[in-house]
């Protein structure tokens, strides 16, 4: 019996539940549907639910359960059976206790709130996953490496016979650096597009323009740096670094922020034009009643209203540049520098987290353990800015609401 | 459901090999076609290190030997009966855009030019250089810009132990060094570490991306492995080291000098529980496949001269002591 | 206002009408909501439009500053003149018709900012004050006005949305008496009040009337009685009977507007 | 009470036009604030599109190519001699005959056929020749004689690919100059590439195998196509779609509409957010410790792929959900629970339909993002070379399988520049992918937008 | 309703108050909005409660079906009994209360649907009817009530958003009538009506008496005189007067009930 038969078994039994309850329930006051606490829906999905989730459940739970406790060949039959004779149980028993009087919604929606934090659960669960995925290898780097080398070291260069450098602060630096201007080009792109969407362009032009730059988020990440090596940061080398007496590289912060800006730009415009627009007419007419231009309105009504579903988009953005690997490596170069020179190379904590995890190097050795911890300090250091935003929209927005 | 296939991971280098073998093998045999990951040495050997049974690779591929200490965190997942198996060597060459100048290297020249510090009155300065002419007369007057594989790869370990430490050998630096550095790792160091001023350039991707840069910035110069430098003939213009110009010939008779030996790894314990597992490894090295008539050549693989030693040893299922 | 212009607008008083709607038709999509609309709104009048929910009154009033341009769907033909330029002209600007003509919305939309923030935004847009002394005073006589500053004085940096229904509403009114503009449109402002709210409303309507034009929508007969110079009634999207509102309250012309006035209730 | 004397406002005002044709300073100060802000709207749109029109155009420039295919039909002899000594057609004495020897029967074919058709070229070796076909052709042959031995002894029609080199000829990409420099062509191959073209033996046509053919080795770029990662694309969205979207949209509504507001939830708010931050390889580290080795899910399957990739859009669609549920009016759930409906009721009827947009808007993004994802493919064994297709699904979603941004990423590190080409291709399959996703978003979008 | 459930609450009627009020404290944040509030509600029995704009009416008429759960920071002290039982108990399922207590809110709220799936919501989700035909039935019937059928009946699939200000009213109104509710809470329904409407809305109120209970809200003292039975006096937070609207109006106890009643005037 292949999985596929046994979910559509369980989704079987989740029907009949649901058709039964239904009809049960119906049974119960003879027809006048009117005399039942909850409608009958309710009793039908709250047998459904049940079912499904016994059924779902035991299909995730059953084989760990079975390895842990050393059966070790999981028959497919046995499988089938226990799965769908739990959901089959788990109906029969919401059937019995179904009847004029049960609170069949109450019971439903409390089911479905103790689905809804299950998996608003799952949040957290990754980031424990995350940080202990990540905390033991970190430890292990640790030992074999002086933690004040790496968290005050200005200099990064791993060796293959061992003996490196792994000082964090220059990959910090470019991490930053090149968010930072990254996140220069797509706000204020991304907010005027947003602004224009939803608040000059005709629904027309708006349906149009608005899923095309969303393809700028879905193009690989393979493009955007070809893109960079190949076009912008020659461009920028011949024109304005060189010109400026800036060096001559043809990598650099800026190309990797440029390109990386125009990535994320879909993260700003789609999702802040989205919360733009659902900023209620009324306000816009209110201030326009008052002889307010459209930009003076967006400016001081519309723009302070959708206030942290902005911040939310420029975060994820945010988020994106810190987390992009390939536009770095083609675009920003590969070496870990601190400068101050936007036309130099640098990297980010990413791509060497990346390339260290990818590369040849011994994997028992603090060179390829290093990136562990690299991954290990980012993660701590965004906590640490997402709280300090989180913080800054809170008193931001008391102001408001 | 036992799995099938045969689960392959490791080295990019030794990666276009693999699935050439792997293809073959898939066309030519009843089993599946392997599963060829890449994902560097490091994480292949890894992944081979976790441990025993169905979810667990059978074969890493490796640009470098094993190391100890891996071999140790291997036999503490219980990974102990570990067959090495030789493929062939890899040819390092370096080659700038074919309109550009011709270069004809010595490891030297290299040393001179891309060293991050060199020893002027017996004190250890930043390098200056800037032009290759002033590193070797004979060298044509051209801005010196190297794009060197990143730190992430094996090629890096090679192109700094055969070029640029055998540099700073032949031109005596080690021994001016050692008098100014004393701690011996130190000074190692110092003989191979490369300047950080934008002459040399770390590339972390890969080849193409090198070909990419040169293509961006023509007067660099780049370091390839062979086989993709022979797929590139049309693009780039390769350099001689030390007179010798490299091809799979003078890398397999050892006068070109910059090369390494590539490897994988089989979990002998997944050989009869994984289907094919023995008859690939045996497939692999078969002269049909590795030997120097055969497709890996042809792609530019360095066919192992001692490949019947191999052969054999695969054959009896030799593992490492 | 500078005398200069109080002068100068007081000589055209008599000449003519500030606002002269001329055959105004309004459509929502193929709703036909107000038809062939002919109406004078004088200078320093109160002008009450009064009539039955749902016969065009926010509608008509809306045209008059142009806010139905923000409904999608929405079209207007005919003329409104004001000050005898045609205000669906064009070249004339929304924001500078607006800025002139302000308005008071029938369902109250406080910004969600503070109430000082919500009564200060017409006057910074417009630049009427030069520091923030001036503007404190504006938005104390503007809340005075609208007789919320009791209310609120304590609280001026609480939000605007935090405010009782009835409180919004006089929020909305001040903040639109605090812009000073030329004529004013309130839809319905004293719906929320209670009578003593309603009655400094009124007041302060008068007050406006000494300078401005007012027109404002209302459902109580009483209040229409009370504070209008001039009464307009529609019905189903006509209008109906216009005239002054001693004329219309005691000997209406038209039987329509007969039976609205004596169904008396409010 | 009322203060008197309202107005008039304390400042004099500020000259005002009377006229409302003639624009005062400040109001002409306002519009052309007004209209700055406008172009600033323009311009931003602009720059985005123009910068995708470039990405659009480079790729389609690099990409369109790779849909069309060089053959050539020659007639080969399927001599029993070389094919099946014993002449027994026994199966499995067959499959003992190699690729190899299928290759010098397709050879000689093809130098037969050079002959036939009188085409000369001068200094043409025999390496040029045996180098003219595809290292794929001999594999295909010995397939099609292995699944019908009767055609043994027959001469056959056979429909063989091309090497890269000659397609890449036939496309542009290669040219006599190049050919001259190249060490794995020579322009006397490339000579009777044109005369056979000029014969009409070899055509250059729609390319179904990109589409459907799995990936090939580093030597037959003319043979790799997207087959398998299509299918492993589109098993790990099935699972990121099925779950990160429910998931995601789950939990937004009880953190948003439910959830106390505590230090737990903010807890729970700051490390969505976090999470956003976390780069992708990451996900792939907490994939292999949780998928792989603690759950003991196989390596390279599309479940794993699609349960990271799940696990990596979380956050960018709770943070637009929670963006937009919040941004839903108040009064709205007022008016819902006022006639008696519970709070899960009023979500569900009406605020969720209200936030609609946000949240197509949120799961595009993050599909978009987790479709074009490599680097946590990278730990799970996804980015691999895999030939043999995946099962059709729930059983499939455990089979080895690689990916559309994989095949691209591999691709584009091989060397022989073919692949760049076939990179190229493989983005527009990508991007017709996305465009699919976002049409279906689009058509969703237009139902549920609405101001209020 | 059932009739068994009908004539178990006609048993009850005479024994105890409806809704039953017990010091009732009401903050927001540090804001004490109601203070010490004790009110009895009858069944069938139309309440009025008047007071200035502010004093708390609408912050009370929340507490009684628990509406202000929804507004943060907003806490609810003492006890409020319906049917002898602590809505405030724990037990208490709010959404079973407010099927039973509905409500119509000051700011008319539809819901962006069409006007008939506006009105067909409650009878819905409660599974008040078994199939279309008696959902329509309903829907006309409530729309009927509230005096908009005539207005809305060719486009009752048009958007409710898309109605006038006082149509929106009348349309929250059916929509709350439409559910059947024992007690209904109305936060000032006429404040956008005119006369006609008013008076349509007030024999709803009448009709609506005959079998359940209502609390109205209004600023208007004539309309409170007209249809209530009972009067509650709101000022500053506190219940200043409870009595029977004839007495409050004639002869009020308190002098400040006397002085808001005195200015009568909207
Ligand atoms: N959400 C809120 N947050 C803070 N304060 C509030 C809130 N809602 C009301 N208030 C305050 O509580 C007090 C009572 O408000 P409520 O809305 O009950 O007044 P009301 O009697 O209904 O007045 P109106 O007739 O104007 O509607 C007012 O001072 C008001 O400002
Ligand atoms: N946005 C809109 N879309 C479609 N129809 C509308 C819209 N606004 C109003 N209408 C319709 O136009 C007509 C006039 O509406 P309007 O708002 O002008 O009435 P009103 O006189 O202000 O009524 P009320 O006293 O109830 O506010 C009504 O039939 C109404 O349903
Ligand atoms: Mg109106
Ligand atoms: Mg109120």
């Amino acid at each position: 019996m292949s999985l596929f038969w046994i979910i559509l078994a369980i989704l079987a039994v989740v029907a009949v539940a649901f058709a039964l309850g239904r009809g049960r329930a119906v049974a119960a006051v003879a027809g006048d549907t009117r005399l039942l606490h909850s409608r009958p829906v309710y009793h039908g999905m709250f047998a459904a639910l049940l079912a499904g989730i016994a059924g779902f459940a035991a299909l995730i739970l059953w084989p760990q359960l079975a390895r842990l406790l050393n059966i070790t060949d999981i028959s497919r039959v046995i499988l089938a059976a226990v799965v769908v004779g739990l959901s089959i149980l788990a109906a029969v028993w919401a059937f019995t206790r179904i009847d004029a009087g049960f609170r069949a919604r109450n019971m439903f929606e409390r089911l479905v709130r103790g689905v809804l934090i299950l998996c608003s659960l799952i949040a957290i669960a990754t980031t424990v996953g995350i940080v202990l995925s990540l905390v033991f290898e970190s430890a292990e780097f640790f030992r074999q490496y002086p933690w004040q080398k790496f968290f005050l070291s200005t200099s990064w260069a791993p060796n293959f016979q061992g003996n490196s450098d792994l000082g964090i602060l220059p990959l910090l630096w470019g991490t930053l650096y090149i968010s930072a201007i990254a996140l220069l080009v797509a706000v204020p792109i991304g907010l005027f597009a947003a602004i224009y969407m939803s608040e000059y362009a005709s629904p027309r032009v708006r349906g149009v323009v608005k899923p095309l730059i969303e393809v700028l988020a879905g193009i690989p990440t393979i493009v955007y740096g070809l893109f960079a090596l190949m076009t912008v940061g020659p461009m920028l080398r011949d024109y304005f670094a060189q010109p400026l007496g800036l060096g001559d590289s043809g990598s650099s912060v800026m190309t990797a922020g440029l390109v990386m800006g125009i990535m994320i730009i879909p993260f700003v415009s789609s999702l802040s034009d989205d919360i733009i627009n659902a900023v209620p007419q009324s306000l816009r007419d209110g201030s326009l009643g008052l002889g307010a231009t459209p930009s003076e309105t967006i400016r001081s009504v519309v723009l302070p209203a959708a206030l942290p579903g902005i911040v939310g988009a420029v975060l994820l953005a945010a988020s994106r540049a810190i987390g992009e690997t390939m536009i770095v490596v083609l675009g920003a170069g590969a070496s870990a520098r601190m400068d101050l020179n936007p036309f130099e190379a640098m990297t980010t904590i990413t791509v060497k987290i990346v390339s260290q995890l990818t590369g040849d190097t011994d994997f028992a050795a603090p060179e390829t353990l290093v990136a562990f911890a690299l991954g290990l300090t980012l993660f701590v250091i965004t906590l640490a800015l997402n709280i300090v935003a989180l913080y800054i929209v809170r008193k931001y927005r008391e102001q408001y609401e | 459901a036992a799995r099938d296939q045969i689960q392959i991971a490791g080295s990019s280098t030794v990666l276009p090999y693999a699935t050439i073998v792997a293809e073959a093998f898939g066309e030519n045999t009843d089993f599946p076609t392997p599963v060829v990951e890449s994902g560097g040495s490091g994480a292949g050997l890894k992944k081979f290190c976790e441990g025993v049974g169905e979810g667990t690779i059978d074969i890493a591929n490796a640009s470098r030997a094993i190391k100890d200490s891996e071999r140790e965190a291997c036999a503490a997942a219980g990974v102990t009966d570990i067959m090495e198996v030789r493929i062939g060597y890899d040819g390092i060459v370096f080659a700038s855009d074919i309109n550009g100048n011709d270069f004809k290297f010595t490891p030297a020249d290299w040393y001179k030019a891309l060293a991050a510090n060199v020893v002027k009155d017996g004190k250890l300065v930043p390098n200056t250089v800037t032009k290759w002419n002033e590193v070797n007369p004979d060298l044509p007057d051209q801005e010196i810009l190297a794009f060197v594989p990143g730190t992430k790869h094996g090629t890096r370990e090679v192109f700094e132990e055969k070029v640029i430490a055998a540099g700073c050998e032949e031109t005596k630096a080690k021994e001016e060094i050692a008098k100014i550095v004393t701690d011996k790792d130190e000074a190692a160091k110092a003989c191979t570490a490369l300047r950080t001023d934008g002459k040399a350039v770390d590339i972390d991707g890969d080849y193409t991306e090198t070909l990419a840069r040169i293509d961006s910035a023509k007067n660099g110069i780049g370091v390839f492995g062979l086989s993709f430098y022979e797929n590139n003939t049309s693009k780039l213009k390769v350099a001689t080291m030390s007179g010798v110009v490299p091809s799979t010939e003078t890398i397999a008779s050892g006068e070109y000098p910059v090369s390494r030996p590539l490897f994988f790894y089989v979990k002998k314990a997944h050989i009869g529980q994984v289907p094919g597992l023995k008859e690939f490894a045996e497939f692999f090295v078969s002269d049909e496949m590795a030997g120097p008539e055969g497709p890996l050549a042809a792609y530019g693989l360095v066919s192992d001269p001692e490949l019947a030693k191999t052969q054999a040893a695969v054959a009896d299922e030799q593992v490492m002591n | 206002m500078n005398d200069v212009a109080r002068i100068d607008r007081m000589a055209r008083i008599e000449d003519a009408p500030k606002i002269k709607a001329n055959k105004v038709q309004v459509f929502y999509g193929q709703n036909h909501a107000i038809k062939d609309v002919d109406v004078n709104i004088l200078d320093k009048t109160v002008t009450a439009f009064i009539g039955p929910s749902g016969c065009g009154k926010s509608t008509f009033l809306r045209c008059i500053n142009r806010m139905n341009d923000t409904i999608a769907g929405c079209r207007v033909e005919g003329s409104i003149l004001l000050d005898g330029e045609d205000i669906y002209d064009r070249r004339v600007d929304p924001v500078q018709l607006r800025a002139k003509v302000g308005m008071v919305f029938q369902k109250p939309n406080p910004f969600p900012k503070s109430i000082y923030d919500n009564v200060a935004y017409g006057p910074r847009i417009h630049g009427l004050t030069r520091n923030k002394a001036e503007t404190d005073e504006i938005v104390e006589k503007a809340l005075r006005g609208a007789a919320l500053w009791n209310e609120v004085k304590d609280r001026l940096h609480a939000p605007g949305t935090g405010l009782s229904g009835g409180q919004q509403q006089r929020l909305c009114i001040a903040r639109a008496v605090a812009t000073a503009p030329e004529v004013l449109l309130m839809d319905e402002p004293c719906s929320a009040l209670d009578p003593i709210a309603t009655a400094q409303v009124e007041e302060l309507i008068d007050q406006l009337r000494q300078d401005f034009s007012v027109v404002i929508v209302t459902h109580s007969m009483q209040q229409a009685a009370r504070v209008s110079q001039k009464t307009a009634f529609f019905h189903l999207g006509n209008l109906v009977e216009f005239g002054d509102t001693d004329q219309i309250f005691t000997n209406p012309q038209d039987p329509r507007t007969e039976s609205y006035i004596s169904g008396r209730i409010g | 009470m009322t203060d008197a004397a309202l107005h008039p406002a304390p400042a004099a005002r500020p000259q005002v036009a009377r006229s409302l044709l003639a624009v005062d300073a400040r109001t002409r100060r306002r519009n052309a604030a007004e209209k700055r802000f406008r172009i600033y709207g323009i311009v931003a749109i602009a720059v985005a599109l123009i910068a995708l029109a470039l990405l659009l155009i480079s790729i389609l420039g690099g990409g369109l190519s790779a849909f069309r295919q060089t053959r050539i039909v020659i007639p080969v002899e399927l001599s029993a001699q070389m094919l099946d000594k014993d002449g027994n057609r026994d199966p499995a004495q067959m499959a003992k005959v190699l690729t190899l020897t299928y290759g010098k029967v397709l050879e000689q074919a093809l130098e037969a056929e050079i002959q036939r058709a009188g085409v000369s070229v001068p200094d043409l070796s025999a390496k040029d020749i045996s180098g003219f076909l595809s290292k794929e052709a001999p594999a295909q042959l010995r397939a099609k004689v292995l699944a019908d031995p009767e055609l043994i002894g027959q001469t056959i029609e056979f429909d063989a690919l091309t090497n890269g080199r000659i397609d890449g000829f036939y496309k542009g990409r290669v040219t006599m100059e190049s050919a001259a420099k190249d060490s794995n062509t020579s322009p006397a191959q490339l000579q009777l590439a044109e005369a056979l073209k000029a014969k009409g033996f070899v055509r250059t046509s729609f390319n179904t195998d990109f589409i459907t053919a799995p990936d090939a080795s580093d030597q037959r770029p003319e043979a790799a196509g997207l087959g398998v990662a299509i299918i492993g694309s589109f098993y790990m969205m099935m699972v990121v779609l099925c779950l990160a979207l429910p998931i995601g949209v789950a939990s937004s509504i009880y953190l948003e509409e439910f959830a106390p507001k505590n230090r737990l939830t903010d807890l729970i708010e700051v490390n969505i957010a976090n999470l956003a931050a976390v780069p992708s390889i990451v996900f792939g580290i907490l994939g292999l410790a949780l998928f792989i080795n603690f759950v003991g899910l196989p390596q390279s399957a599309p479940i794993v792929g699609g349960l990271v990739l799940t696990l990596m859009t979380l956050p960018t669609i709770i943070i637009s959900t929670r963006a937009a549920l919040k941004a839903v009016p108040p009064s709205i759930r007022d008016a819902a629970l006022g006639v008696g409906a519970s709070r899960m009721q009023s979500i569900f009827h009406h605020v969720l339909p209200l936030a609609m947009p946000g949240i197509l808007t949120g799961t595009i993004i993050g599909l978009a993002q987790a479709l074009g994802e490599t680097a946590p493919l990278l730990l799970i064994g996804m980015v691999a070379f895999v030939r043999n297709y995946p099962a059709p699904p729930m059983e499939g979603l455990f089979d080895p399988a690689s990916a559309l941004p994989v095949q691209i990423y591999n691709w584009t590190q091989r060397a022989d520049p073919a692949f760049f080409e076939r990179a190229s291709g493989a983005i527009i399959v990508l991007l017709i992918f996305l465009l699919f996703l976002n049409i279906l978003a689009i058509v969703l979008r237009r139902k549920f937008e609405r101001r209020w």
